[in-house]
This record gives C-alpha cells, structure tokens and sequence, in this order.
C-alpha cells in the first residue's frame, strides 16, 4: 500500500461525481462487449432473423412497404432489444457484480444512467445495422434524417423503461421469460407513436402530422427517465 | 382472523341490496333504446363495471406509491387488492361490450381508444401477477409490485392519449366504429338516472369487495407469520 | 469505527436480526462466528449498506446509516464469496473501472500496486474469466482495498480457495489488520481464524451471544465457540 | 333497427357473461377464504400441542 498513514483517511478525497460514474459504467460494459461480443451478435442475427421471418410471414409487396416498413422495423427492434437487455443485466447478476456497484459511493441513479446508456448504445448499432440491410433487401430508402431521429427518441424511451424493468427481471425466479411481459404491453406508447412518426416520414407526410407524434415520444421519454432516476434505488436495495 | 366487523356486514348488505336495485332500474324503469333496444341495456352494467375497474386502477397505482414511500406491507395488501379487482372487472367490463357491439355494429371488437386500452391494462396487470409470482421474499415483492403499478399507473394514460391521437389523426383506419357508434345515442332521463344508479351502486360494491380482499390478504399474511413461527 | 445499536432486520415477516448490539474499535479485528442461517451474511450486508436495517442505530466509520451510506461507501471495502468481478474484462480494467467508480483520479501508480500486492502483475492483461476461483478471489481482495479503505468487511472469504491461496489470503488479511485497518470477518472455520482475528464474536439466532479477545477465550476457540452457541 | 328477437338474444349473453365472471371470482374468493382459514387453524392447532 502506498503510504504508510493510518487512522482516517483524510475527507480531501472528491467523491467520485455523478457524470463520472455514469460514464464508468456505460465504459466498462462497452469495453466487455467489444472483447466478447457476444450480446451484439446475438441481437443482430436475431433482428436480421426477424425481418427475414416477416418476408415470408407477411409479403411485404413493393407497394405494401412504405405502410408496413415502420412497423417491421419497429417490432424488430423491440424484440432484439430485450435479448439485449435481458443479457446486459444477466452480467451484472453473474459474478455478483451488482453488489460491486452498489458498493461503490455513488448515487445508484448513476448507476441506472450508466446501464442505460451501453443498453442504448447497443440498441442504436443494432438499428445503424438493421437499416441498411433493410433498404437493401426491399430497395427502400430509409435514409431519411427526420427517421433516424424517431428512431433514437424511441430507443431512449425504450431502454429507459427496459433498463429498469430488467434489473428487476433478473432479480425473480422467472428472469428468463419475465422481461418481455413485463415490458411490453408499458412500452405500446412508445411503440405505436414511434410506427407512426417513422410511417409518416416514409410517406413524406407534412410535419403537422407528424408533431404530434414527435412530441408524444418526446414527452413519454423525459417521463419515464424520471420515474426511473426516482425508483432505481428501491429495486436494486433491500 | 377477527370476526368480520359490523360496519363490512353492513356494506355487504347494502351491494347486495344495490346490486338487485340496479338490475331492476336496468329492466324495470329505464326505457327502450330505439335503435339497438334490448342489447342497450348490457350498457348500464358495462360502464358500471369499466368504472370500478377504474377505481381499481386508481387505487392500485396510489396504494403503490404509498408503499414505495412508507414502506408499510399493508399498502402492498391493498395495492394487490385494487389490482385483482380491476382485472376482474375490467374483464367483465371488455366481454360486455364486445357482446353489445356484436349486434349494434356487427363487429366483437374494434381498436376503440378506451377498449384497447382497457385490454393493455389486463395485459399489465397479468404481467404484474406474473412478476410476483417469480419473488420469494415478501418485501422485495412488495417493493417490485409498487413500482410496476406506478410504471403501468403511468404508461396507461399515455396509452391512452396516444390511441386516441392515432385514431384522430387516421380516422379512416376507425371507418365505422368512429365516435358517433361508441355509445352515442341519445340518454332519455330515464336512462341516465339508472346509469348513475348503477355507478353509485358497483361503487359501494368496489368499496365492499376491496375491503373483503384486504382482508383476504391479511389473513394470507397471518398464516404466512403462523407457519413461520411453527417452523422455526 | 463500527457501533450497533438495537439493530433488527426482517424479511417480510421474517426475523433475521432480533436486537443486536455489536461495536468494533479502530484497529481491531473480528472474527464473526456462527452457524448457517444465524445472519451472519445479512449483518454483514447491512454494515456495507446493501440492505436496509429494519430498525436500530448504526455508525460505520464514524458515518450513520442508511443516511450517509455514500459517505460510509468511500471508507469501506467488502469481500464477499462472489469475487463482483466483471469475466469479459481484464484484471487491470476491473480495478480501472472500480477506481473510477471510488472517484480515484490517476489511479495507474495505485491499480500497479494493488496488483503486485495480490500478486497478480503477471497476469494483468488477462480476462478475469480465465482466472481460477483463488485467483479471482485476490483480484476481488484487490478491488476492494483499492480505495485503501478505513474497515474492512469480509464474508467468508475462504470458501472455495484452496491451501496456497488460503495462505496468500491470510497473508494480505495480516498485512490490512497491520496497517490499523479495521475487519469484520465471517467464517465458519476456526481453524483459519483463530490465528488470524484479535476478537470473536458468535452470532447467534440473530444476535451476539458471546465475545471475546484473543485472550479472553479460555482455552481454545472451539471450546468457546460451542460454549457460546450451548448458552 | 336491430330485431328485438336478436337484441334480446345479445342481451341476456351480456348479462349471464357479467354474472358469471362476477360469480366466479366471488366463488374463488370464497374458496381462498375458506381454505386460509381451514390453515390458520389448523396452524393454531399445532402451536397449541407445542406448548
């Protein structure tokens, strides 16, 4: 040990601050990811395993696609992205690394926000994927800057109530299957508002009609970072 | 287990007697609709339901945060209380309607704002169940079950707006279902006055049945702390 | 450094912790006796403010709990059975991220040695999940006296190790008491602590049936043990 | 206009639906009742042979 003082250690020490700690966490769960890769595969074969299984489901005929393209691209995206989540809050269950972080002094909000923010990183590869091979496969431009901003107002919202909702899934004796029921039938807000503002960015619709949607995602999505930030603690404490 | 208190005899009672009050204003006093006569009067028990379902609804989300700020396993009792209610009238209240849509505008369902929306809540609150089912310790069930109704607490209202805007935006999508066929039809005097009946009779009812599960509930907590006293 | 007052926890209905009392000075070392299911995990959990008390005082390193417990964090290194390492990282970004989570700012001269203390410079660069069960115990020694911590709290951290690590643990547990720091330590072989701890206290159904100093045992610590659970 | 015979029809299908849902949960209400305090006594029962 490097000095030799005893007694207290001196108070001069900065508590480690809430943006560090954030960022910490949101670092080491990349840092693991980019090693092992194995959450990011498995949700990419899985999304693309998703929008091959809606070409034979569902013909997705050129003239059907600009209307049934968000919806696809949308239901994809939820069902890759509990694969995700489920795995990202398995890890921290593992090795008991949960404890780990709530050892550490720092606000557990810190804690959620810095989850949340690799599980979000990780939803948004996954659809920087996804989206060229769809445009590819059904020749559909899909490069449309107004969708790529849904798209990331309705990850957010996604993850936001995910993140919390899996760290209370991996803590029931059902972990495996919970976190889908749990979580969908609270994201259908974010779901629907999200096909519908994509939708209309597809089909060129005016803004007016796409507002209203923008500002629902909007809202859903500062809602629920809150209620979050106020009752992470009281699912990870005893 | 306490002998069930005068003032809960009395209120079982009175459902009892509020249930039969409404039945007979529904069959008895209310009028004939003109257009959809008999199948309208599954209206008056529809609505009354869907109302407690709401009560329930409100209920559960309150009693949730309470926990979640109290702590106090009682809050838990009744939250799961209200959600068991809700799910139970929220159901009747779905199945009535769909009965009563079939012959008034030939579909069981449609993507109705306040219907689906109804439907999400069943899905939630089955989700709820679920969610306590997979959790041993009491108390960390407790604190779960609060915070998924308070999530759910919030997220249904904004289900609903957002169906709402969906439909308002899109009114084709709705084609015949629109406004004019959820329920519009003129009220007779009559025929609100027995609505109000019914409403004031489920909620005397929601009250009665929410205090029985309460009780319900501590006498599952009393055999819980008897087997673990024996055990031990 | 450690003062308990009246502490009770219960799980639901269950009664875990029924009044304990239990105060530890600086620099001491507590060897925490007791049978399975006599709390020994859940006290330990509650110093380290994982888990809410249901009722009672507690100080820890000068700071109260619940209400400091970011305060009482920054001065308090746990050891569990679960080694709280993360498989997909290397040793050295384990200790990194932890040190960043402690708010330790240039931490590099100090993860350099954390890791030579326990022994592990050599294999830094490897992923935690190639490590043996004794290995990932050291590391997990490592992070949690990063921070240098003021107390100490260890859960049973034998189980599982075999001889040699056994021995590199108790060597570094000496070198912490050495440095004054204080320990709490749970165990349920005598053998391991007899030598190790100043002080034993046996839990047992939920509170401190018996305490002692090294020189307060009269005899041996087995005698005491089983005299302490008898009454 | 929907014919009465059919209106009726739908109509007392709503009502027995509504009945029985409602009657159901009550009967499950009553059975959890009856069956907890079936097990609170004969917890008691064995508390007492204890002493």
């Amino acid at each position: 040990m490097s000095s030799d003082r005893k007694g207290p250690t001196p108070s001069s020490r900065p508590p480690a601050s809430f943006s560090r700690a954030v960022f910490a966490v949101a670092w080491k769960d990349l840092a693991a990811e980019l090693r092992s890769r194995e959450l990011l595969s498995a949700m990419l074969v899985f999304a693309l395993l998703v929008i091959l299984i809606f070409n034979f489901a569902i013909e997705l005929a050129p003239s059907l696609r600009p209307t049934v393209t968000p919806g696809v691209l949308w239901v994809t995206f939820a069902f890759a992205g509990t694969l995700g989540l489920n795995r990202s809050m398995a890890i921290e269950k593992d090795r008991g690394c949960l404890d780990g972080l709530l050892l550490a002094p720092v606000d557990r909000a810190a804690i959620y926000f810095g989850k949340m923010l690799s599980n979000l990183t990780f939803m948004l590869i996954v659809e920087i994927v996804v989206l060229p091979v769809y445009s590819l496969l059904y020749n559909t431009n899909l490069f449309v800057p107004g969708l790529l901003g849904v798209i990331l107002l309705g990850s957010i919202g996604y993850v936001a109530v995910g993140t919390l909702l899996a760290s209370m899934a991996v803590q029931t004796r059902t972990r495996d299957v919970l976190l889908p029921i749990l979580l969908f039938p609270v994201i259908v807000p974010v779901l629907l508002s999200a096909v519908r503002a994509s939708g209309g960015f597809l089909q060129g619709l005016p803004m007016e009609q796409i507002r209203p949607w923008i500002n629902l995602l909007a809202a859903y999505d500062v809602i629920f970072l809150a209620v979050a930030y106020m009752v992470f603690d009281q699912v990870v404490e005893e | 287990m306490k002998p069930q208190p005068k003032a809960l005899t009395f209120l079982t009672l009175l459902s009892a007697l509020f249930l039969a009050g409404a039945l007979a204003m529904v069959f008895l006093y209310a009028p004939l609709e003109a257009v959809m006569n008999y199948v309208q009067k599954i209206f008056y028990f529809h609505v009354a339901t869907a109302w407690v379902g709401m009560l329930g609804f409100i209920v559960a989300a309150v009693a949730g945060v309470l926990y979640l700020i109290r702590k106090d396993l009682k809050w838990d009792i009744v939250e799961l209380a209200a959600v068991e209610i809700s799910l139970v009238f929220f159901l009747i209240a779905i199945v009535s309607g769909s009965i009563w849509a079939r012959p008034s505008w030939g579909t069981w369902w449609t993507w109705d704002a306040r219907l689906t929306t109804a439907a999400i809540l069943e899905l939630v609150y089955l989700a709820y169940l679920l969610l306590r089912q997979g959790i041993e310790d009491p108390e960390r069930r407790a604190r779960f079950g609060a915070v998924y109704t308070l999530i759910g607490g919030i997220s249904v209202p904004v289900t609903f707006l957002s169906i709402r805007l969906w439909q308002t935006i899109h009114p084709a999508i709705i084609g015949t279902a629109s406004a004019e066929a959820q329920g519009g039809f003129d009220m007779a005097p009559a025929m609100l006055h027995t609505m109000f009946f019914a409403l004031i009779a489920f909620s005397v009812i929601f009250a009665t049945l929410l205090w029985q599960r309460i009780r319900l509930g501590k006498l599952a907590e009393q055999v819980e702390q008897m087997k673990l006293k024996i055990s031990e | 450094m450690i003062k308990v007052r009246k502490l009770v926890k219960r799980f639901g209905l269950k009664t875990v912790l029924r009044g304990l009392d239990f105060e530890v000075r600086t620099g001491e070392f507590v060897a925490l006796l007791g049978p399975n299911g006599a709390g020994k995990t859940t006290f330990l959990r509650i110093l380290a403010s994982l888990s809410r008390p249901t009722l009672g005082e507690l100080r820890v390193a000068g700071y109260p709990l619940p209400s400091q417990a970011a305060a009482v964090r920054a001065r308090l290194g746990v050891v569990t059975h679960m080694p709280l390492l993360y498989g997909d990282l290397t040793a050295e970004e384990n200790l990194r991220f932890y040190a960043r989570m402690y708010g330790l700012g240039q931490a590099d001269i100090r993860l350099a040695e954390v890791l030579e203390l326990v022994g592990l410079s050599a294999r830094r660069r490897d992923l935690v999940r190639t490590f043996s069960r004794g290995m990932q115990q050291r590391l997990a020694i490592g992070r949690a006296i990063l921070h240098d911590p003021e107390v100490m709290l260890f859960d049973e951290p034998h189980t599982g190790l075999d001889q040699e690590a056994c021995d590199m643990l108790d060597r570094i547990l000496r070198e912490v008491a050495a440095r004054g720091r204080t320990v709490v330590m749970t165990s349920h072989d005598l053998a391991r602590v007899e030598d190790l701890a100043s002080r034993f206290d046996v839990l047992s159904r939920g509170v401190i049936t018996a305490s002692a100093g090294r020189d307060g045992l009269g005899g041996n610590l087995l005698d005491f043990y089983r005299g302490a659970l008898a009454g | 206009m929907i014919p009465y015979a059919i209106s009726i029809k739908y109509m007392i299908g709503g009502y027995a639906v509504i009945f029985s849902i409602l009657a159901i949960y009550l009967v499950s209400f009553f059975v959890r009742f009856r069956s907890l305090q079936r097990d609170l006594e004969t917890l008691q029962e064995l508390e007492s042979e204890d002493k």
